[in-house]
């Protein structure tokens, strides 16, 4: 047959949970077809620490890049010569910005406009639909954060459903635990009437909750956002928080990897508007720009269903 | 006009000759092999020869001229710097804030070039940030008499904050294209980052050892107080260093924002590690008075062979940190063995 | 002067045989055979660097000795450690005193005194109320409570004196205790030591003052460039015998320098003044003469010459170099101007340690080495070759690091350094310190013939027979002021050491000290 | 004259404390929910960590040296503690909370050791230890996150309980450290061996102070704090990451440490200033969100407070020394 098509992911940083379940996906993808896979990471997220990551793996001749960027552009020029080398560049789970040329597509959990709207329906629901609610974010400029974020702000102006709910304040823990600390408990202190928090940031989250849990406020202030079961796991048993949402990293790696392959073989092309079949997931259509979902809307996790992942 | 005081007993003056070995106190010179070899320079080119073989084992990948001069261009920006840090260890100062420096001097660079200032206007102002930053440090330490290495812990800091206040977590991006992608042009054959490397190496190789100030440099580092007792202008000298140390970090914080294509306020964060790993791993004094320019740019090739051929051979990062930090320790514990050794 | 008690006949208390030391492979003690009896009171005698704070220092453990033993009561010891030899009885009153200026005058008193285990509760009541009874008993009013840092040399020798006074030490050393101290302060000193002696201790006393020796010691040793020349019973001595044995040689050899033609002035000070260091300071030198700064340790002498080298600026007063008035703020100002200063300080001030003889020679004067700015290893090494000649340097090459010459060869490099500046006038501060005999003869020819060259030179010197040899004009300091100027005819070392000691209350000259005193 | 000095030494005190007041009343007056009893708690949660820590850097540069690598030991003791409660559940509490401590005792110890045997300045030693202890964190933990589910509850409540007056048992446990710290240095020869160290090495060995056993004594007491901090970062953030713990930890201990008047010059300082400093420190870092200014401002805040603290330092120091000078021309 073939020589297997040799895959490599760049993630973030080293040490980040939630991207050790996306490289499952993927190496559990190359049990079954036609790949090798690799990963190389680097220590921090820091906007250039993927560069020399990326020259190696171009260097070491691999097929496929998949990354996860730290930066929407300060990678343009290294992926722009990773792929005149003919080397396929995905980016997973987060994209190029703006910047989208310099990949050949980009792998994402779920369609981004909907995540916004998706988690003020959520922590509406907890919350009765009336109140004061606040948001805490990653960093001022995160990309995806504030897309989310921008819809968020939009939902709650325009749908009526949202009319008695009243966004207070929006704030950033840079996701780092101590900061996003101390902002949650500003939060608290600062909006004495405060119902609800949506963080869309799985550092974020799990110091929100950590903050709440602290200072006995779960009945009054609900939480919700974006979290990984791992981490938010004590906290749902406890009824600290009752449900937050997020998506499968690991079906992440397993479209990307299936995807790869497919565009390498020859049985995928990669357009927009063509679509194909994945094994678990069903088929795929390939939507503007060159981006994939996994999954239709979010996942919830609440006390029924958090023991069923481990990630 | 005065008579000779009479020295009875004493013929010191009638012993007394030219370079015959004298009896008392003018040891014996060490073997040339010796004065030759036990030099930290060495160390650092056998240890270089030696992770480039390692490195050609580990990864069949790695042993390409072209690849290992494109990866050098990320390191050589840190390099470039390193080599001016080393002028200011040899001084006897040290500066951790580089790192930063280049960080805040882009992020003005990039600032105002978004305010619609004129590229070349707009570098001109990043060159002077950095000079200021220089001269902040040198003030800090030479009129206030600050130590150093802590004062720039703090103005590290100071200046990672500004560049953060000023920038945001955005970065900043649509330059010319003239201006971007600096590594990806060629002079003879080599990335410019890497010509301008080497131009800065035997410029500044040539300065600290056939200058006047260059020896000054060496003479205040070695002490401080006997430099100014012979007239030397170690204030001055310490100054233009600091000043130097700002205006290359200046350098190559641009050199950064053209490979990169945009600025952003955590740009070479960490790199005052790198920076000083380069400068001690290459056999420059921790306490002054002794190094070279050669062993900094030995050293910096070794962490582009190490880092590179890491990467390469797909090890983990992991292993890359200690082996740095390692690495480090056991230069300064080299460099410090070798020249308690030829002490005496 | 006091008659002191004959020597108890009591045994000896430490013994010391065959001790010798070397420093970097430089002996500077060799075979010390010694016996310090109990309740004796035993004078350590000797020129600088003769070797008495070494053996001090072996004694008390600082240094351990590369050859030889000790023995305490007979029995063979190894002191090892400070600790140690505060645990076998041995006290040491450093020359330098020991503080730590950041804690208080009382736990300076007492710390590394106790013997409790080391978790154990300080108790500040105690300790507190203990020092005010020794600095009581001492008569010295200072607060013990206060912090270390800015009290007087004095004090802090006085603080030294209280912390041995404290111990039950057997055997107590002083170094030079007495150098910064008032005459009142000497007096409760002596007063002390001999009860102590009385008790049956052991008293070391080292000082250069034969008359402090004379009225407290019982036997007094002298040492010569490291070498044990004798031991007697002071009352058998007289000082010419004591200085004799001190420098090999009858005082008379020491002859005095011919007056010679003395030119117009070369440098003058008016009214110099630095705060905390010296106060209203003049001085003239002419060319062709060698003018001494006499004074004891700590005058302000060095401070002087650094004022007026740029190195340390004065608050107030004018320079004025070849008659014209000028500033100097930093040396490299001074070097223009035609001045070189050989600082007493020749190890952070004067040598580059680690690098070569040559570049040490070339330092002042790279103009001379790089014509265009580029050095020329070939001028460099005329330059330094010349000099090798000129002053007899001794060395194995001229690449070898200058720490490894001998202290005298390191000294000479200096002076080579500043006479290819070609200077009008030349500061020397303690030229022949730590420097060994022959080659210190060698210095006062070349001073000689500077001088006879036309150079104006300013020599500061604690060598009272060194100034009185070869300076034409002698200023005394005392506590940051002149005291006394003394011409050559006129020049004692008496009249010198008058002037020199520090009066309580004023700083008046003393009638018969200002006849000697030129008027010029 | 230097009781001028003293003065000055006690009047930093009262300086950092004024300043403290003085910025409450600030922050309170643009933002007057911040004068309140729950300001007070944030705060007290916001400090123990810094404290711990802030208590042996102290001894470090008291003895003049410095410690630089905490932030790694903390993290590595925190990573292992962390990996026994996952991997051993069955084992008690206690037992990674002392493994912890040990750890970051050895590790401080290893700083210690290269210290004395290689005569290294301390400061370039841990940085190059702050790389390679991280690398020792991603290396035992395999780069694995130590997840919340596994730090135990009993842990985490440390944080959020309080045996008395709702001071929860991390802020207790932190000042009792303190007060041991201040025992320790105030009133035992081994504490006072630490000042006359620092206040004057070259001396330190003539009064019979043993200065290897003294350094490997702070460089291990550093680490066996950080170590502890370790286990409270457990506690307090509920999981530990190998690469955020501990990150950047260092700078904000120094930076407390000579904001509250300890000197880099060893000899100088005191448990209460550090206390007041890490109070000071503590405090605005909680006023920057609750007045709404970005967190980027923090960084600058902490770098201008170093050099500033470094500049008051130094001109104590001077005016001591003009004192000195003028003391002995009066003498
Ligand atoms: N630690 C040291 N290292 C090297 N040389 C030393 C050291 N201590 C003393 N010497 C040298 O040993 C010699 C004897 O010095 P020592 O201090 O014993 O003299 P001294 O008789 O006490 O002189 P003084 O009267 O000036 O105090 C001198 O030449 C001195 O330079
Ligand atoms: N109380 C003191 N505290 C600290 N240092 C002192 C004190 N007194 C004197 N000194 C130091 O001793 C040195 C010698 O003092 P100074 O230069 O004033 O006198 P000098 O007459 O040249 O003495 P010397 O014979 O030692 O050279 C000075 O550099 C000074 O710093
Ligand atoms: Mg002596
Ligand atoms: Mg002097």
């Amino acid at each position: 047959a073939q020589d297997p098509v040799n895959i490599v992911y760049i993630p973030k940083n080293t040490g980040n949970p939630y991207f050790d379940s996306l490289v499952a996906g993927f190496e559990d993808a190359c049990k079954e077809i036609n790949c090798t896979f690799s990963q190389a990471a680097p220590a921090t997220a820091e906007a250039t620490s993927q560069i020399p990551f990326i020259t190696a793996q171009i260097q070491r001749g691999v097929d496929v890049i998949a990354i996860s960027p730290n930066s929407p552009d300060a990678l343009n020029q290294v992926l722009d010569r990773a792929r005149s080398r003919g080397i396929l560049v995905l980016a997973v789970n987060g994209d190029l910005v703006d910047n989208e040329s310099h990949r050949d597509a980009a792998v994402l959990p779920v369609d981004f406009t909907k995540t916004g709207p998706g988690q003020v329906e959520l922590l509406g629901s907890m919350i009765g639909y009336e109140g004061e609610i606040a948001i805490l974010s990653a960093t001022t400029d995160a990309p995806d954060q504030n897309v989310w974020i921008a819809a968020m702000e939009d939902s709650l102006e325009n749908n009526p459903k949202y009319a008695n709910m009243s966004l207070v304040a929006t704030v950033y823990g840079d996701d780092e635990p101590q900061k996003s600390t101390t902002e949650a408990e500003a939060l608290l202190q600062t909006y004495p009437n405060l119902r609800g928090i949506i963080s869309p940031t799985t550092v974020g989250v799990a110091a929100a909750a950590q903050v709440i849990q602290s200072a006995g406020k779960a009945d009054t202030v609900k939480l919700t956002g974006l979290g990984t079961p791992n981490q938010m796991r004590p906290f749902i048993k406890d009824g600290t928080v009752e449900a937050f949402q997020l998506w499968s990293p690991y079906n992440e790696g397993w479209l990307a990897a299936h995807f790869a392959v497919g565009v390498k073989a020859g049985e995928i092309s990669n357009e927009v508007g063509g679509s194909f079949d994945v094994p678990k997931l069903g088929s795929v259509t390939i939507l503007e720009n060159n981006v994939m979902n996994t999954q239709p809307e979010l996942t919830t996790f609440d006390s029924s269903n958090i023991d069923d992942f481990d990630f | 006009m005065t008579d000779k005081i009479s020295t009875e007993g004493l013929s010191a003056s009638q012993t007394a000759t030219g370079e015959q070995p004298a009896p008392k106190g003018a040891a014996e010179l060490r073997p040339m092999w010796q004065v030759i070899l036990i030099r930290p320079e060495v160390m650092t080119f056998v240890l270089l020869l030696i992770a480039f073989a390692v490195a050609t084992q580990l990864s069949p990948f790695f042993a390409d001229a072209t690849f290992i001069l494109e990866s050098a261009t990320f390191y050589v920006e840190y390099a470039i710097i390193a080599l001016v840090l080393t002028l200011i260890i040899i001084a006897g100062e040290i500066d951790l804030s580089p790192a930063a420096m280049m960080a805040f001097s882009a992020c003005v660079f990039a600032a105002l070039f978004k305010l619609g200032l004129p590229i070349g206007l707009a570098m001109v102002a990043s060159v002077i940030t950095g000079a200021l930053m220089g001269i902040f440090n040198g003030i800090l330490v030479l009129r206030f008499k600050l130590p150093s290495i802590i004062v720039t812990i703090g103005t590290l800091t100071l200046y990672r904050g500004l560049a953060q206040v000023l920038a945001g977590d955005r970065s900043i991006s649509g330059f010319p294209t003239w201006f971007i992608g600096i590594d990806w042009k060629y002079w003879f054959g080599v990335p410019i980052p890497v010509v301008l490397f080497l131009i800065a190496t035997v410029v500044l190789a040539v300065f600290l050892a056939f200058t006047v100030t260059g020896r000054q440099i060496y003479q205040i580092g070695t002490s401080p107080e006997a430099a100014r007792h012979a007239g030397i202008r170690v204030q001055r000298i310490k100054m233009g260093l600091f000043v130097l140390l700002g205006v290359a970090s200046s350098f190559a914080g641009m050199l950064t924002a053209s490979r990169l294509a945009s600025v952003r306020y955590d740009m070479a964060t960490g790199g005052e590690l790198q920076m000083v790993l380069m400068v001690m791993l290459g056999g420059t004094y921790i306490f002054g008075g002794r190094g070279s320019i050669a062993g900094t740019f030995l050293a910096a090739w070794l962490l582009i062979v190490i880092a590179t051929g890491m990467n390469v051979a797909n090890i983990q990062i992991t292993s890359q940190l200690i082996v740095m930090g390692f690495l480090l320790i056991v230069s300064i514990i080299a460099t410090n063995a070798i020249y308690a050794r030829t002490q005496r | 002067m006091t008659i002191s008690s004959p020597p108890s006949d009591a045994g000896v208390f430490i013994s010391a045989r065959g001790i010798s030391k070397q420093f970097a492979g430089v002996e500077v003690l060799s075979d010390v055979d010694l016996d310090l009896k109990s309740g004796e009171i035993h004078a350590l005698l000797g020129e600088n660097g003769a070797g008495k704070s070494t053996f001090a220092k072996i004694l008390a453990g600082v240094h351990t000795p590369t050859r030889g033993t000790l023995a305490i009561n007979g029995k063979q010891v190894d002191v090892g450690s400070p600790l140690n030899a505060q645990r076998l009885g041995i006290t040491l009153i450093h020359q330098e005193p020991i503080s730590f200026p950041d804690l208080s005058v009382a736990e300076n008193l007492v710390l590394g005194r106790s013997q409790d285990a080391v978790l154990g509760r300080v108790r500040w009541a105690d300790i507190e109320a203990r020092a005010r009874e020794l600095m009581d008993m001492l008569g010295i009013r200072i607060d013990v409570t206060r912090s270390m840092r800015g009290l007087s040399i004095a004090d802090q020798q006085m603080v030294e004196i209280a912390r041995a006074l404290d111990s039950d030490a057997r055997l107590i050393i002083m170094d030079e205790p007495t150098a910064p101290l008032t005459p009142k302060e000497v007096a409760t000193l002596f007063e002390i030591a001999r009860k102590l002696r009385d008790e049956g201790r052991t008293i070391v006393f080292i000082s250069h003052r034969l008359e402090e020796v004379r009225a407290l010691c019982d036997r007094a040793t002298v040492f010569r460039d490291g070498v044990l020349v004798g031991t007697e019973v002071v009352e058998s001595l007289n000082d010419d015998d004591i200085i004799r044995m001190m420098i090999g040689r009858p005082v008379k050899d020491y002859k005095h320098a011919m007056e010679a033609d003395i030119g117009d002035v070369a440098l003058e000070v008016r009214n110099l003044s630095l705060r905390g260091a010296f106060q209203d300071v003049s001085i003239t030198v002419r060319k062709g003469e060698i003018v001494g700064l006499a004074g004891l340790v700590g005058a302000g002498r060095t401070d002087v010459a650094r004022a007026i080298f740029g190195v340390a600026p004065a608050d107030s007063g004018t320079i004025h170099v070849a008659g014209s008035q000028v500033t100097i703020d930093d040396p490299s100002q001074a070097i223009e101007l035609g001045l070189a200063f050989v600082p007493e300080d020749r190890a952070t001030a004067g040598i580059f340690g680690t690098m070569s003889v040559e570049n040490n020679i070339s330092a002042a004067v790279p103009d001379k080495i790089a014509p265009r700015g580029f050095i020329r290893a070939a001028l460099e090494r005329q330059l330094a070759r010349a000099s090798l000649e000129q002053l007899k340097i001794r060395l194995a090459s001229l690449r070898q690091p200058i720490m490894e010459l001998s202290g005298g060869n390191q000294q000479k490099a200096i002076l080579a350094r500043w006479l290819h500046t070609d200077p009008s006038v030349l500061i020397l501060d303690e030229p022949t310190r730590g420097i060994d005999v022959g080659v210190k003869a060698e210095f006062y020819d070349m001073i000689g013939a500077l001088a006879a060259e036309g150079k104006a030179i300013l020599l500061i010197s604690s060598e009272l027979p060194e100034l009185l040899a070869l300076c034409d004009r002698i200023l005394v300091m005392a506590e940051g002021e002149l005291t006394a100027e003394v011409l050559r005819a006129d020049a004692t070392q008496e009249l010198i050491m008058q002037a020199a000691v520090p009066r309580t209350g004023s700083h008046a000259a003393s009638p018969n000290l200002m006849q000697g005193v030129a008027a010029r | 004259m230097s009781r001028f000095f003293n003065e000055l030494l006690h009047r930093r005190e009262a300086g950092i404390f004024l300043m403290i007041v003085l910025i409450a009343i600030v922050v309170g007056f643009i933002e007057p929910r911040f004068i309140s009893v729950e300001t007070l708690r944030i705060t007290a949660l916001a400090i123990p960590l810094i404290l711990i820590a802030a208590m042996g850097q102290m001894m470090v540069l008291v003895a003049r040296h410095v410690d630089l690598s905490i932030g790694s030991i903390l993290a590595f003791s925190s990573i292992v503690a962390g990996m026994i409660f996952r991997d051993m559940p069955e084992l008690p509490v206690i037992v990674g909370v002392l493994v912890a401590i040990a750890l970051g005792a050895a590790l401080g110890l290893f700083n210690g050791v290269l210290v004395v045997l290689f005569r290294l300045p301390s400061i370039i030693v841990t940085l190059g230890t702050l790389s390679l202890f991280r690398g020792f964190v991603f290396l035992v933990s395999g780069a694995r996150q130590v997840d919340p589910q596994f730090i135990p509850r009993s842990l985490i409540q440390m944080s959020q309980t309080s045996p008395i007056f709702g001071i929860p048992w991390l802020v207790i446990i932190a000042f009792v450290v303190a007060f041991v710290t201040y025992l320790f240095l105030d009133h035992t020869r081994l504490g006072r061996q630490i000042y006359a160290l620092g206040s004057n090495p070259v001396a330190a060995p003539l009064r019979g102070i043993n200065v290897v056993r003294v350094t490997l004594l702070v460089f291990s007491l550093s680490g066996a704090l950080a170590g502890l901090a370790g286990v409270m970062y457990a506690s307090r953030f509920g999981y530990v990451n190998p690469g955020i713990t501990g990150v950047g930890f260092e700078f904000t201990v120094i930076a407390a440490v000579v904001v509250g008047g300890v000197s880099i010059n060893g000899g100088v300082g005191t448990v209460l200033g550090t206390v007041l400093g890490v109070l000071l420190l503590g405090m605005v870092s909680v006023a920057l969100p609750i007045l709404g200014v970005s967190a980027f401002w923090q960084d600058v805040f902490n770098g201008a407070v170093i050099v500033l603290a470094l500049l008051i330092d130094r001109t104590v120091r001077e005016r001591s020394i003009r004192a000195m000078a003028e003391a002995r021309s009066t003498a």
